[in-house]
């Protein structure tokens, strides 16, 4: 590996001024997780290393049932899955941060990171936006919100400019009678990058088995992870039942624009968005209906 | 007499015999004792001194450690075997 | 030295074999306090990295090592013009004869690259980040030449060719033409033409397998040092210290006194850490700056730069009678060597049919040449393969004339007298055993319920090879036995070794102190390998304990005046003439009756035989996605006398749980120019603890004759069965039979989807 | 003759960072390069080299150890990372000469074939047993999952950490 300069920064200004000074030859240093591999494996280039654990904001959690999630960007998943108030209102992003890597992975890997990462297969990704959550960006000149759903542009790439980083994510509270699953597809049981992985979000009307609304995310399918916005449409006023969520998967296969690769065949992954929406669609109304 | 089984390729030397007896006390003697009644045999068998590359010896069911030295009972059982290695 | 069947030990009761002592090598092994490969350290110690092939066929034009030489803090580099050119030289390397050129090629490419990871070139620098950058400055001109990475694409006329000095070697005669089958093996028995026409039902199949790898934890890693006065001192991760030190002699042309190699703890080998490929590399650059030399190999080294075992293309015809019985067999086999002819062809042809006893068959074998890193050994080299053949048809037959898959097994099982296609016969074998535990089982007795699920059975079968082994040992004067023995300790041999010597002494497994010599301090020992070292080491140490004994009695003579012919010795006791005396008691005086007793031996056993297991798994099949899911695996196999118990079931564990891995998901991945696109443990999905359930084992101790305890190889034999028997298993949960591993989601999914 | 390669070492010799940190409970001080991973700095620079490198990338967990408590693949962090923080290695884990039950289980249980994961495995396993006294097998083996063992077949190693936590509740009791 290269040589690098390393930064341990505790303010979001000092962070901003670095980067924008250093430009495309500094890179952020969250849990490192990807970072450090892609740095020793000669994929990616940094003469300066920001790391950013030390800036209070990037590591807040911050739950309120009325205002919704603040996610710091460098939480490491393991304290969202240990922080039980989070946990109960957003299960869909436990699914994700329980199974990115084994428990030493966990240890230090941030959703926010794994978003910045931006692999079209990463597992944090489409229940953020199937929660429709927004990312909350410092810069230069202002901080600003995007939502996760536009965040990533291509395999790699993302919507960061030169001097901006990811600060940390916001989610809509919880809504009653509301659930999200979050499902990928691996060979084996865990240490494994998504074939297919795809969340679903859905929202129940009152007294009724009838979908109100729907977000069904996937992931692995297409440049980016995908919100697969005529499935999630056709849901609204149907009921919640195995057939929607059968239809719904084959309406999902549309959005999907998959190749084939090491990790698994393109008529294999379009396939397996069926399975997996029908799955994780049944999960989400369960979740959905849970006291 | 020992018995020597032939392996199926070798037999285009043995005039397809694919049993033969043999008298010799070594596998050294039993191809050269081999080489003069089937002229060109002990080529196919060795490589200068040794057994050719990749092949073994079994006598009596086990794979014999000592190539060309090893020695045949009155009775054995001779073949010539692909050499095995283990994981 | 002869060893034959002694009734008096198979028959008394054991006191230390069959028990479960700690290791004693444990402790460290807990504490992080044992010394493998990359531990070591040692001052001045300099840092040597290869730079590797981005080819996988290319020739060489020339080689440019100038500008990393002048990058301040390196200290040497090396090519293959730095080895002695060894043009046709072969030479006997304890497991066979080996060509040193090819070899040689192997460890830094010389005129030619034949797959993309071969070792180029080496620097030695003062760090290993340093040594990395001057890699980058070395100029390699290649020619890319047309790359060839299917076995069967390999076999073709107007295949690239891989070397114009490899010819067809069929039993000596050598074809006029070079060629990338390096060599085609016929087994013939009975008339198959007949068999075929004596058949009820006749199946013939295909099957293909792919490039695995033995996936060891611990990466290759070597430390040498050429020191002032010639002598070089090799520290290395291998499973033969003597054969590391030989080849390393032998390429570098330097008699072996001149090398001793200290093998260190090893992290893993399965058969992959018996080529040599830092050794020479580290001893080279040593040569050239003075100083130590570290190496060792990235993740991705082990898997683009050793060998891993070969992808085959099989095809198996069976032919049975309305009863069962077997009438016919035929098998047409082509396995790739990798890059360099001798793979692994031989023992797959010997092993196809092995478990049955069949009056007509005949195989066809083919050892082929392509542009994959040459192959190695892995866990019974070239059986897994084969059996995923066999006895997938074997199932199929079974199911066909409906005769349950272990009784039809029973009714052509081999035995004692049977002759194998090679026309090897048997000595007495414990496979009826395992059929009759497995199908006594627990395991397959009980009900298998639930939607997509299935149950499946094969067997395997692998030889125990016997090879040299030495050993010594002093008697110290509290009692304890201080054992040297040449063995590298994979898996816990120390102690399987050390019990044979407590049990014939009549002592303690802990009073036995055992250690695993270098090539200085121990006699001549063959690899750890062919599942050989508790059965010929292990008759190694009962001969120590013999010499040491047939000492002490003297020396238990001496003190009682007697005839050492009166004194006798068993469990621990000296006795002669109504007087006793403890082994411990006897130890404490050896000092006052003429030094210490020192025993030692070597051996070169005729008595390994084989070893046969049948494995029972439960699957579940997900009919969405084709996952499969282990539900249950119970392993049985004859294992001789079990002389630690817990490591034969652990060996039986280990082996299935890598037959499961290679069975469901692991696979070298080649893209169209031969490169490797998933050379990472996690792109190469070796089973993780969540994969798999508990593996219960059924052992069965059917005595080994050749072995005064009854001793047989064990670890080999369990990887054999597991993909034919998942195959099985899969057929009989979703109604597939799948025929190509591994038996990957994708796969199972399009093969459910097409039916 | 060692003169002229020396004078190039010096040349080269890059810039180091100072870093405080506790190891194993003692105090400890080190000086490494940005690029250099804690698992480098342990083994290298503290000759603690217990902790092994089975694939520097996360994917085998052979180089676990516990960062402030939690385990982390030490490949995978950055020694400097380390200033201020509490690091524990397999050589932490016995206690004054005295096998942790995790390692006395190990042994007994004949849970090691080649022992190169095993330290590895050792310090997730104490991890786990921190947080959780009785975890069921499913959870050793969701837990323990960043572990690759080759030899095992992973039956013992489930089967001793059982036995560890049995061992523990009735230390406690």
């Amino acid at each position: 590996m290269k040589d690098f300069e390393y930064a341990a920064v505790s303010t979001i200004d000092e962070a901003v001024s670095l980067l924008s000074a250093r430009g495309p030859m500094a890179t952020i240093l969250a849990g490192g997780t990807d970072i450090l591999v892609q740095l020793r494996e000669g994929h990616r280039q940094a003469e300066l290393v920001v790391d950013v654990k030390k800036i209070p904001e990037l590591l807040e959690i911050d739950f309120q049932p009325d205002r919704g999630l603040r996610l710091g960007a460098a939480v490491p998943c393991y304290r969202i899955y240990e922080d039980a108030a989070v946990a109960a209102a957003y299960p869909g992003l436990v699914d994700a941060a329980q199974i990115i890597g084994g428990w030493q992975i966990q240890s230090r890997a941030s959703v926010g990171g794994n978003l910045c990462n931006s692999s079209p297969a990463a597992d944090s990704i489409p229940p953020l936006i199937a929660y429709d959550a927004a990312c909350v960006i410092a810069g230069p000149e202002r901080t600003r919100r995007v939502p996760v759903a536009r965040f990533c542009t291509a395999p790699g790439k993302n919507v960061l400019r030169r001097g901006e980083f990811l600060v940390g994510l916001e989610f809509p509270p919880p809504q009653p009678r509301s659930g999200c699953r979050y499902q990928r597809f691996i060979p084996r049981n865990e240490m494994d990058i998504a074939v297919v992985g795809v969340a679903s979000w859905v929202c129940l009307r009152p007294r009724e088995n009838v979908i109100e609304a729907a977000r069904i995310a996937l992931a692995a399918v297409a440049p980016t992870p995908v919100l697969a916005t005529e499935a999630s449409d056709w849901l609204a006023g149907k009921p919640a039942n195995a057939e929607s969520f059968t239809q719904a998967g084959e309406l999902a296969k549309r959005a999907a624009r998959p190749i084939s690769d090491i990790r698994g065949p393109a008529e294999y992954r379009t396939h397996l968005v069926g399975v997996l929406t029908k799955r994780t669609l049944s999960d989400a109304v369960q979740r959905a209906l849970a006291p | 007499m020992a018995t020597v089984f032939v392996p199926p390729q070798l037999r285009d030397v043995t005039g397809g015999a694919d049993r033969i007896e043999a008298s010799g006390a070594t596998v050294r003697e039993v191809i050269d004792e081999f080489e003069a009644r089937f002229p060109g045999i002990a080529a196919r068998l060795l490589d200068g001194e040794h057994l050719a590359a990749g092949l073994a010896v079994s006598i009596d069911g086990t794979l014999s450690n000592r190539g060309l030295q090893a020695a045949i009972g009155k009775d054995s059982e001779l073949h010539f075997l692909p050499a095995l290695g283990g994981g | 030295m002869a060893t034959t069947p002694r009734e008096e030990h198979t028959n008394r009761p054991m006191r230390v074999l069959g028990t479960r002592p700690v290791r004693h090598d444990g402790a460290d092994k807990v504490t992080g306090r044992a010394i493998y490969g990359k531990d070591v350290q040692m001052a001045n110690l300099a840092h040597g990295k290869i730079l590797r092939s981005p080819h996988a066929h290319a020739r060489i034009r020339s080689i440019d090592t100038s500008a990393a030489a002048k990058l301040p803090g390196v200290y040497a580099c090396v090519t293959s013009a730095d080895m002695p050119n060894l043009v046709d030289k072969m030479t006997e390397l304890g497991e066979g004869t080996v060509n040193l050129a090819h070899l040689g090629a192997n460890v830094l490419a010389r005129g030619k690259v034949l797959y993309h990871g071969q070792a180029v070139a080496a620097v030695a620098a003062a760090n290993a980040d340093l040594a990395e950058e001057a890699l980058e400055l070395i100029k390699v001109d290649y020619e890319p030449l047309p790359p060839v990475t299917g076995v069967l694409d390999a076999m073709k006329d107007d295949a690239p060719l891989l070397h114009d000095d490899v010819f067809t070697n069929e039993m000596g005669k050598r074809a006029n033409k070079p060629s990338n089958v390096a060599r085609h093996i016929v087994f013939e028995q009975g008339n198959i033409e007949r068999g075929l026409r004596e058949a009820e039902v006749v199946i013939e199949r295909e099957f293909r397998t792919a490039t695995v790898h033995q996936g060891y934890i611990e990466p290759h890693v070597s430390t040498a040092l050429w020191n002032a006065d010639g002598h070089v001192t090799i520290w290395t991760a291998t499973q033969g210290a003597f054969t590391a030190r030989q080849q390393t002699a032998e390429l570098l042309q330097i008699p072996i006194s001149r090398v001793t190699v200290v093998p260190c703890e090893i992290g893993g080998g399965f058969g992959g850490k018996i080529s040599v490929y830092l050794e020479p590399v580290a001893a080279l650059l040593s040569r050239k700056c003075g100083r130590p030399i570290k190496m060792s190999m990235t993740r991705a080294e082990v898997f683009e730069g050793t060998g891993p075992t070969p992808g085959s293309f099989m095809r198996v015809k069976l032919g049975a009678a309305k009863d069962g019985k077997l009438t016919a067999a035929q098998a047409w086999l082509a396995y790739d060597a990798g890059a360099f002819p001798g793979g692994v062809i031989g023992p797959g042809c010997m092993c196809v049919f092995s478990c049955y006893d069949i009056p007509n068959a005949r195989v066809d074998g083919f050892d082929v040449v392509l542009n994959k890193p040459k192959t190695a050994a892995y866990r019974a080299p070239g059986a897994t393969h084969a059996a995923f053949a066999c006895e997938t048809v074997v199932d199929e037959l079974a199911e066909r004339l409906g005769i349950d898959p272990i009784e039809l097994r029973l009714r052509n099982a081999a035995k004692e007298g049977t002759r194998r296609v090679d026309g090897e016969k048997y000595p007495r074998i414990g496979f009826v055993e395992t059929l009759e535990a497995a199908k006594a089982s627990e395991h397959y007795q009980s009900p298998l319920s639930g939607a997509n699920r299935g149950r499946g059975v094969a067997s395997g079968f692998w030889f125990n090879i016997g090879l040299k082994s030495s050993a010594a040992a002093n008697v110290n004067p509290d009692g304890s036995v201080t054992l040297v023995e040449g063995s590298t300790d994979i898996g816990g041999t120390r102690t399987s070794v050390a019990m044979q010597l407590a049990e014939t002494l009549g002592i303690a497994a802990e009073d036995v102190l055992p250690q695993v010599g270098d090539t200085d301090s121990v006699g001549y020992t063959d690899v750890t390998g062919g599942s050989r070292v508790t059965f010929a080491t292990g008759l190694a140490a009962y001969q120590v304990g013999l010499d040491i004994l047939a000492q002490l009695r003297e020396r238990a003579a001496s003190i009682w005046s007697c005839d050492p012919e009166k004194v006798t010795s068993e469990s621990g006791v000296f006795r002669a003439n109504g007087k006793s005396m403890t082994f411990k008691e006897l130890a404490a005086k050896l000092h006052h009756t003429g030094g210490a007793v020192v025993g030692r031996a070597t051996v070169d056993p005729q008595g390994a035989t084989n070893g046969f297991g049948t494995h029972i798994v439960d699957v579940e099949v997900d009919r969405e996605t084709g996952k499969v899911t282990i539900l249950r695996y119970t392993a049985v196999q004859d294992t001789g006398k079990a002389v630690h118990p817990s490591y034969v079931e652990g060996q039986m564990q280990g082996g299935a749980v890598q037959g499961i891995g290679w069975a469901l998901n692991e696979e070298y991945v080649f893209d169209a120019q031969g490169r490797m696109l998933n050379p990472t443990f996690l792109d190469y999905r070796m089973p993780t603890a969540l994969d798999v359930p508990m593996i219960d084992t059924i052992i069965v101790e059917v005595p080994n004759p050749g072995h005064p305890y009854g001793v047989r190889g064990v670890g080999e034999t369990p990887i054999v069965a597991p993909p034919a028997a998942i195959a099985n298993a899969i057929y009989r949960a979703v109604g597939v039979r799948m025929r190509e591993l591994p038996m990957s989601p994708p796969r199972v999914c399009a093969a459910i989807l097409a039916k | 003759m060692n003169f002229i390669p020396r004078l190039r070492e010096r040349l080269y010799v890059a810039k180091k960072l100072h870093v405080t940190t506790t190891v194993n409970g003692e105090p400890a001080e080190f000086l490494c390069e940005a690029r250099h991973s804690l698992m480098d700095a342990l083994r290298d620079t503290l000759g603690l080299t217990g902790t092994k490198e089975g694939c520097n990338n996360g994917n085998c967990g052979a180089c676990t150890v516990l960062l402030n408590g939690v385990p982390v693949d030490s490949c995978l962090v950055l020694a400097v990372e380390a200033e201020g923080a509490e690091i524990t290695t397999v050589e932490g884990i016995a206690n004054l000469g005295h096998l942790h039950p995790l390692q006395q289980c190990f042994l007994e249980g004949a849970a090691l074939q080649c022992g190169i994961c095993t330290p590895g495995f050792l310090v997730a396993a104490k991890a786990l047993l921190d947080r959780c006294a009785r975890p069921s097998e499913q959870e050793i083996r969701f837990q323990l999952s960043g572990n690759l063992c080759r030899c095992t077949g992973y039956d013992k190693i489930v089967r001793a950490v059982q036995e560890a936590a049995n061992r523990l509740q009735e230390v406690k009791r």
